[in-house]
């Protein structure tokens, strides 16, 4: 492993990025790790999310941004909750998506791409169409396989629905987005 | 108080049965419910991976329609969507957020300070309506049923933005689920994720998770899971042949909405609780749960017998030692 | 008025930044100066020799010197005016250094702002008045509250220095803390023999007087002359009958009591002695479990109580006291765990606190000093101790360290090895805070020599696992998580203040932090000092601390007492608020708001007044502002003498 | 000597000894270099500084003045900082009725041992003051007379009544007074004096009747000519027994001198009917005199007698008149919520009920938004105009109900000297802030200093100020409660209301 250089690693406007839009302090953290001890997700995770903090403290951003644990995390607020500093570490987590997402790096395609489809959706019928979700997922990842044991289960309850439930105010949501697509592209 | 119902999106698809339930339990128990004109999807969890104010302004449309339609609160059956939509209206006391969120909408950013609460169906029925009042109403209890409660992770977390029950032990559905007279064991992973949206892409965290859920509940002897969340149940019943038991051991582990046990537990026909679009057959619970109250029953019967049988014999020694006293002295 | 003026160079302290021959000119003109000078160092034998010089050669009546700040030598000077024959009241000082000199480089500015602040000085002291302490007596006694470790060594210092102490301890029996503890670290020597000892002194003392089950309930008077109401709560036994002899807890029909000495670990009679060596070795009754109070029958330690001590309808009694001086010891509190849900918030039997965990390793606890399980009586082979428990923790409040939690866990974990040879224990540990003589040693002979496996990272949840626990922790070492199945968990539990104590420090009026423990006068020069005169502190009510520190502040807490006792008669400062009677309308609202209850009522020809009582009055002046005639000014901080430097600023 | 031109600004300092004093001297020996503007006067205690202190360098030309004190629950005298606190923000929020930017003052809390803090704490507040400039002196200002008619009151634009004012028929009015009478001749045995009113040297006039004898009742009366506060003359009957009779009003005022022990509840009996308003006098005149031609009302032309009914004020005589009470009634009547006295012995006569709920907090007076309405500069051209025209006769103070200092005011004193006797600005406007501040939390607003005032300054508008700044800080109104503890004798470790400034 090669010796960390910890000025040269140091990415001060990084480091403030992340304070500013998580609007967390990050010098509140002294790695006791209960976050990373009570994360569900630790199993998956290419840098447990307390290392996550240390490195985030260090302003190491490409290791965080780079991190495969970013996208695994489940939001689920296990960390938050225990912190013994307050510190919500589940928003950090957030914020480091969105930081990522807006350099184009994702770690985790599966998951984005998911993700993508799910908005896709909800733009285009204001809800969410759950069949064409999956069906969106699988047409980008070709992972035609996906879940196809479960349609045997799942089919005969009749709770799939073949079609998408549009609102009325559709193109409103559709300006939301456009909205927000204006707004990050400035 | 005006109730305005935010349905959320799974409800007209893989969650209709909490739909359908929540409605029945609720016009059973005489909550209005008021759907939000025209609601729209909250997000969930892709818009704010992706960027708050679009997940707050996502949000916000919904809570916006909610106070045009005189609402002051707002109650939705789904965490995920109670999540978002409550830390949208957190997030909204920031001038900066509100603004940004403002920009985004149709309507003006001043419609944005003051949103009406949100609140889960769960907080509702136990603050609004109370377990006194669901307790009396109660026509088929729900006796001998052993259930692990299972509140999903984000019901009560972030604590400073949830407000509601203990962040870590809540205990509003266990206390609900004994008013309808069901037994709640003991469950320690009440708040532990269950792998959430991760199904789709990726299976192993969801088989671990859940598995680990379904496993403590199998061995705190539970004969199901009662569930408030979508997702949970999604991945706790329809991917329960996915999941990795912990030692091994499958078995059939049926997972309720809560609503459905309440609208059972309160005389509601079950064909209006979709207990049939569960995947899990439901009888097996209703089953276990009957063999308890025949055992039940038949231990207390063999108890009266002995009892009966003790104090016979005991009679009868007292009637012998009198007519032996009698014996005597004649 | 005849006023001298000496500025002073300080050496180049002052003389660098501020032209001190030109104040001293400037100062010439000022309103009665009749002479100004420079001096080199004022403070100086020479220099206070010049300032006693010039006093009798100019018939001066009063004095100004421009120096340093009046917190350092207000005394010095006040001495030397005082030694040329002025009241030394007819003396002012002029901070120029602290805030002139030193705070900026501009020598204009700074001979400007020089200048000023000697007018300033010059206006007050024009209208200065000379004033006079008062002497009073002394009453000779102390009132020690509280009596863990280091009440009782404050106790004994006291009363073997010839004062008489007055004791007041709100359980039945002194001891405290360390009265639980087994073992004490780092030399391992049982606790009760070292503390034992001195229990049995404070009862034999014949200058002690000791109140248990007692509760200060008022405090009035001043340094030299408190008075205190001590509530002695009903015993329902007459302590002078009972003579310790245990037959009553034998017989006691209600076995069910909770067991407060023993943590609650198991529970004990309704009428008890808390443990074999309590002092007073005395029974009592809990009313709230025993059948006598809660069924009304029963009677049957008033049966059997050989000396007839029973006495089911005894009341609490206020006896009064009057010390000199105060010494507050009133120790900590334990952290509530059941705050941490994550733990079990007390749902788990065999999650416990680590002074539990003390009496269940105490040879005189309730498992005889066997480490059995709360739940199941079974002996644990797995024992997982867990740090911080309400320690360095924002999210409940309690950021601070407690200190001494580091410490105990690796004593409770070395003896854990010695009870249970075949166990194994983790320590789940933020960082190892071991800084006493030997302490650091200690802690490396747990891990090397008792093979406790200490894991760097905090627990984030127990989790019930049939009859063992699934601790689900990190090993941030590692970076990984971990997982201990444990058969018992030690919460080492942090200290926070006692309960009550924020009420208490109302009572004896002085601070405390956000935290409930006391503050001290000054946190390295003053440490048992507190800012009421007489009333000092020892222990763990200051703050976490360990027991070799509590004893040596209860020692030093004495000394304090010992030598404000020295002196036959105390002076009061005549700095203190005086009524114009003249003014005085008699609303009242000087009494309402002295925060020391030191004006009172008095008649005066038919009309209600106020009056200060001189030796209470601390002269903060909050009395001067309320008044609206000004009928009650604060001497030497009067209206007319803050006006003067007022106008001194803005009106010339 | 004065600042330093160009360089420095006059920045008075107040510094408890124990902490902020000894902060100020651990930032010295740290040698932590701060601006020189500052001159720091050394006080016991934080509770010690006067806010008239505050009050007296700002008028004297202070550019800014700054108090610091030990932190909250770590005063040395232990509770000082905490009246400090209440008093220090209390002042602050009255200063921008005078006109003075609350920026330059400030109070903060520094312990001994923040030196650093000290210093940032001078430096940021020097800067803020440098930012704020040369304090302009009230003396200085243009004079702003917004409704400049010479020897008037300036007056906002009619506010309609909360209440509809209306008196009952003259029957029914004259069966309430007589029952009224019959009280007071019940009780009048047992008492020295029963306080009422009577008519005055003309119809118009009503004047404070001293009734001693059981013929004396008859002559009191009651009507919208009864504008004197007779709680004012309680404090003088100290350790006697006497009855008051009072108007809703009045009864707060009686309530105070109750709460402040400055009458005994055993020595007073109170009578009271409600009240449908009394008039404005200076109205009434103005009114009349503008009906008459040939000007002011002579003596010749004096009314013969002063009916009311409804809301009719109808005067009889050479020169008869007719008034709408809503147009003469007092300012103070128009948002009055108490008509009925809220203690006493009350004949309840039929007070009308309110035009609407009653509001949250009581209205804004119309003086005081007149106040509101004009800028900080307009302020102080306004109070420089209104002081031109004191007399300093003290009339206000000799009218107020809670001037109970009497002989003793600070105002004349020369131990404590507060004001000089010169007649200028300064001075007289000195005094009524001094009037203001003592009458924080007590004053209820009974309106008695403005209308004792032989020139008209709207004096009321000041104390009216206050108390919006004591009922926003504190959430108390004076003369309700007699058991109340007014606020700025009382303190809250945590203060609800106050945010801490920072600096």
């Amino acid at each position: 492993m090669d010796v960390t250089n910890l000025e040269s690693v140091r990415d001060d406007d990084f480091i403030h990025a992340v304070m500013e839009e998580s609007g967390q302090d990050l010098t509140h953290c002294y790695q006791c790790g209960n976050c990373t001890a009570g994360c569900p997700c630790g199993f998956a995770y290419d840098i447990q999310v307390s290392q996550i903090m240390r490195n985030l403290q260090a302003g190491r951003k490409d290791k965080v941004l780079n991190s495969r644990s970013i996208w695994l995390c489940l939001s689920c607020s296990s960390c938050t909750t225990r912190c013994p500093n307050n510190i919500d570490v589940a928003r950090v987590m957030d914020v480091l998506r969105h930081i990522a997402r807006r350099e184009g790096r994702v770690a985790e395609k599966g998951v984005t791409t998911f993700w993508d489809a799910f908005l896709a959706s909800v733009r285009r019928h204001g809800r969410v169409y759950e069949l064409g979700v999956v069906a969106n997922y699988v047409a980008r990842t070709g992972r035609v396989w996906t879940d196809i044991d479960l349609l045997p289960r799942i089919a005969p309850k009749g709770k799939l629905s073949p079609m998408p439930h549009g609102i009325k105010g559709r193109d409103e949501i559709a300006r939301i987005f456009q909205r927000y697509e204006e707004e990050r592209t400035r | 108080m005006n109730l305005a119902y935010y349905p959320g999106c799974s409800g007209l698809g893989t969650s209709r049965e909490y739909e359908r339930s929540t409605r029945a339990a609720c016009a059973a128990l005489g909550v209005k419910l008021t759907d939000i004109p025209d609601w729209s999807c909250c997000g969930s969890t892709p818009a704010h991976a992706l960027e708050h104010a679009l997940s707050g302004a996502l949000s916000a449309r919904n809570l916006v329609g909610a106070a045009r339609a005189g609402c002051d609160t707002v109650a939705t059956p789904c965490p995920s969507c109670l999540s978002n939509l409550k830390t949208a209206r957190h997030r909204m006391a920031d001038d900066g957020f509100r603004a940004k969120v403002g920009r985004l909408l149709d309507q003006p950013a001043d419609a944005l300070a003051a949103l009406p609460d949100v609140q889960s169906v769960l907080e509702t029925l136990v603050t609004r309506v109370g377990l006194d009042a669901i307790r009396a109403k109660v026509r088929q209890p729900l006796a001998g049923l052993r259930v692990a409660p299972y509140y999903g992770c984000i019901m009560t977390r972030p604590a400073d933005v949830m407000r509601f029950d203990d962040p870590e032990n809540p205990t509003s559905m266990d206390d609900l689920l004994t008013a309808l007279g069901a037994e709640v064991v003991p469950f320690p992973y009440k708040v532990e994720c269950c792998g959430a949206s991760y199904g789709v892409t990726r299976r192993d965290i969801v088989a671990r998770l859940s598995g680990r859920l379904l496993g403590a509940a199998r061995d705190a002897g539970a004969h199901a899971v009662v569930v408030a969340c979508p997702l949970c149940q999604m991945n706790l019943d329809l991917r329960q042949t996915q999941v990795e038991w912990p030692g091994g051991k499958a078995v059939d582990m049926p997972v309720f909405y809560f609503t459905q046990l309440l609208g059972r537990a309160l005389g509601v026909p079950d064909a209006e609780l979709g207990l049939e679009q569960l995947c899990v057959d439901p009888a097996i619970a209703f089953r276990r749960a009957a063999q308890v109250v025949a055992a039940r029953q038949a231990e207390e019967a063999a108890q009266a017998a002995k009892a009966a049988a003790q104090a016979a014999a005991k009679a009868a020694q007292a009637k012998q030692a009198a007519a032996a006293n009698e014996g005597g002295r004649a | 008025m005849r006023i001298g003026v000496f500025v002073c160079h300080c050496g180049s302290n002052i003389g660098g930044t501020v032209d001190v021959p030109g104040v001293a000119e400037v100062a010439r003109a000022y309103p009665d100066v009749v002479f100004s000078s420079d001096t080199m160092y004022a403070c100086s034998e020479p220099g206070q020799a010049a300032i006693v010089d010039a006093i009798k050669e100019h018939a001066l009546d009063g004095v100004v010197v421009a120096s340093c700040t009046p917190r350092m030598h207000e005394p010095t000077f006040r001495r030397t005016v005082e030694r040329a024959g002025l009241n030394r009241y007819m003396f002012e000082m002029a901070n120029i250094r602290e805030h002139v000199s030193w705070i900026g480089k501009d020598r204009e500015a700074n001979s400007n702002k020089a200048a000023e602040l000697v007018r300033m000085a010059v206006e007050k002291l024009r209208l200065n008045a000379p004033l006079y302490p008062k002497s009073f007596d002394v009453t000779k006694r102390v009132l020690v509250i509280g009596g863990g470790v280091a009440g009782i060594q404050a106790a004994l210092d006291c009363a073997d220095g010839g004062i008489e102490v007055v004791l007041v301890e709100r359980e039945s029996t002194i001891g405290g803390k360390m009265a639980k503890l087994d073992k004490t670290f780092p030399t391992v020597d049982c606790s009760s023999c070292i503390l034992g000892p001195k229990m049995v002194d404070v009862s034999q003392h014949p200058n002690i007087r000791l109140y248990a089950h007692a509760e200060v309930e008022k405090i009035s008077g001043y340094v030299g002359n408190f008075k205190v109401d001590v509530r002695r709560k009903a015993t329902y036994v007459d302590w002078e009958l009972c003579t310790g002899c245990g037959l009553c807890m034998e017989k006691c029909p209600s076995k069910k009591s909770p067991d407060a000495f023993n943590e609650h670990v198991g529970v004990t009679t309704s009428i008890n002695i808390p443990f074999p060596q309590a002092i007073p070795k005395k029974a009592i009754i809990d009313p709230t479990s025993c059948r006598q109070f809660v069924k009304g029958k029963c009677g049957v330690c008033a049966k059997v109580c050989p000396t007839g001590a029973i006495r089911y309808d005894m009341e609490d009694q206020v006896v009064t006291e009057d010390v000199g001086a105060i010494i507050t010891a009133t120790g900590y509190d334990l952290f509530d765990y059941t705050k941490y849900a994550e733990y079990g918030g007390g749902r788990y039997p065999d999650v416990i606190t680590s002074l539990q965990y003390e009496r269940l390793l105490s040879a005189s606890g309730p498992t005889g000093g066997h480490v059995k399980r709360p739940s199941d009586g079974k002996e644990p082979k797995t024992v997982v101790f867990i740090q911080c428990v309400g320690s360095r923790d924002r999210s409940v409040d309690r950021p601070y360290c407690s200190g001494f939690c580091c410490m105990y866990t690796a004593k409770q974990a070395v003896l854990t090895k010695d009870h249970i040879p075949d166990s194994r224990s983790y320590v789940f540990y933020m960082d190892i805070r071991a800084n006493g003589k030997m302490y650091e040693e200690f802690t490396r002979r747990a891990m090397e020599e008792y093979g406790v496996q200490y894991v760097r990272g905090r627990v984030s949840m127990i989790v019930p696992q049939g009859d063992t626990y699934l601790v689900r922790g990190v090993d941030t070492l590692l970076g990984e998580q971990v997982e201990v199945p444990a058969d018992l968990v030690v919460l080492a539990v942090g200290a926070e203040s006692s309960h009550g104590a924020p009420q208490l420090a109302e009572k004896l009026r002085i601070s405390y932090d956000n935290y409930g423990f006391f503050m001290e006068s000054h946190c390295k020069l003053r440490p048992v000092e507190t800012n009421t005169a007489g009333v000092y502190l020892a222990g763990a009510c200051q703050g976490p601390k360990d027991i070799p520190s509590s004893v040596g502040q209860g020692s030093a807490a004495a000394a304090k007492v010992l030598g404000l006792f020295s002196r036959g008669r105390l002076e009061s400062d005549p700095q203190i608020s005086q009524v114009d009677v003249r003014r005085c309308v008699g609303c009242g609202k000087c009494i309402t708001t002295c925060p020391y209850g030191a004006i009172e009522w008095m008649e005066l020809r038919g009309e209600m007044k106020a009056r200060v009582i001189e030796t209470v009055c601390q002269g903060c002046g909050i009395c001067t502002v309320t008044c609206p005639q000004g009928a009650i000014q604060l001497q030497h901080f009067t209206d007319n003498q803050i006006l003067a430097e007022v106008n001194a600023l803005c009106l010339s | 000597m004065p600042v330093l031109k160009g360089k420095e600004l006059r920045v008075v300092g107040f510094l408890c000894n124990w902490c902020s004093y000894g902060g100020a001297d651990t930032a010295g020996v740290g040698r932590f270099s701060q601006p020189t503007d500052l001159r720091i006067i050394r006080v016991p205690c934080s509770g010690r500084v006067d806010p008239m202190f505050v009050v007296k360098a700002l008028l004297g030309g202070a550019d800014g003045v700054l108090v610091s004190g030990c932190h909250p629950r770590d005063c040395h005298y232990s509770q000082g900082n905490f009246y400090a606190r209440r008093r220090l923000e209390t002042l602050k929020t009255f200063l921008p009725a005078l006109g003075i930017d609350p920026d330059r003052f400030q109070y903060t809390w520094v312990s001994a041992s923040e030196g650093q803090r000290w210093k940032n704490v001078v430096s940021s507040f020097v800067e803020k003051v440098h930012q704020l400039g040369h304090a302009p002196r009230i003396e200085e200002a243009a004079p702003y007379l917004p409704l400049a008619e010479k020897g008037d009151t300036p007056r906002a634009p009619l506010r309609p009544p909360l209440r509809p004012l209306s008196y009952p028929a003259a029957g029914t009015l004259a069966a309430s007074l007589e029952q009224l009478r019959e009280k007071i001749r019940a009780a009048l045995p047992e008492l020295d004096c029963v306080i009422g009113w009577q008519q005055g040297f003309d119809a118009l006039h009503a004047t404070p009747l001293f009734m001693r004898k059981p013929e004396d009742v008859d002559k009191l009366t009651w009507g919208p000519l009864n504008v004197h506060n007779l709680a004012t003359y309680l404090p003088q009957f100290k350790n006697r027994k006497v009855g008051v009779v009072v108007k809703g009003c009045d009864s707060r005022s009686v309530i105070e001198l109750l709460q402040e022990k400055l009458v005994e509840p055993d020595n007073v009996r109170v009578f009271g009917m409600a009240c449908e308003g009394v008039v404005d006098m200076t109205r009434v005149q103005k009114t009349l005199d503008a009906g008459n031609a040939d000007g002011a009302m002579c003596a010749d032309t004096a009314p013969s007698s002063v009916g009311v009914e409804g809301d009719n004020l109808s005067i009889e005589g050479e020169a008869p008149a007719r008034l709408r009470l809503a147009d003469v009634v007092a300012e103070k009547c128009r948002t009055c919520d108490t008509p009925v006295p809220l203690l006493g012995d009350v004949v309840e006569g039929n007070a009308s009920a309110p035009a609407g709920p009653a509001p949250d907090a009581p209205p804004s007076p119309p003086s005081l938004d007149a106040l509101d309405s004009m800028t900080p500069e307009q302020r102080r051209g306004f109070w420089r105009a209104q002081m031109d025209r004191c007399l300093r006769c003290y009339a206000c103070r000799n009218a107020c109900p809670m001037c109970v200092c009497r002989d003793h005011c600070i105002a004349e004193s020369r131990d404590p000297h507060w004001t000089t006797q010169e007649g200028n600005i300064r001075e007289k406007l000195q005094f009524q802030v001094i009037h203001a501040l003592h009458l924080a939390g007590r004053c209820t607003e009974c309106g008695e200093c403005q209308r004792a005032c032989p020139v008209n300054i709207p004096v009321l508008a000041l104390k009216q100020w206050m108390n919006r700044s004591v009922r926003t800080l504190f959430d108390y109104r004076a003369g309700v409660d007699v058991n109340a503890v007014p606020p700025l004798l009382a303190f809250a470790v945590e203060e609800k209301n106050i945010k801490e400034h920072g600096l």
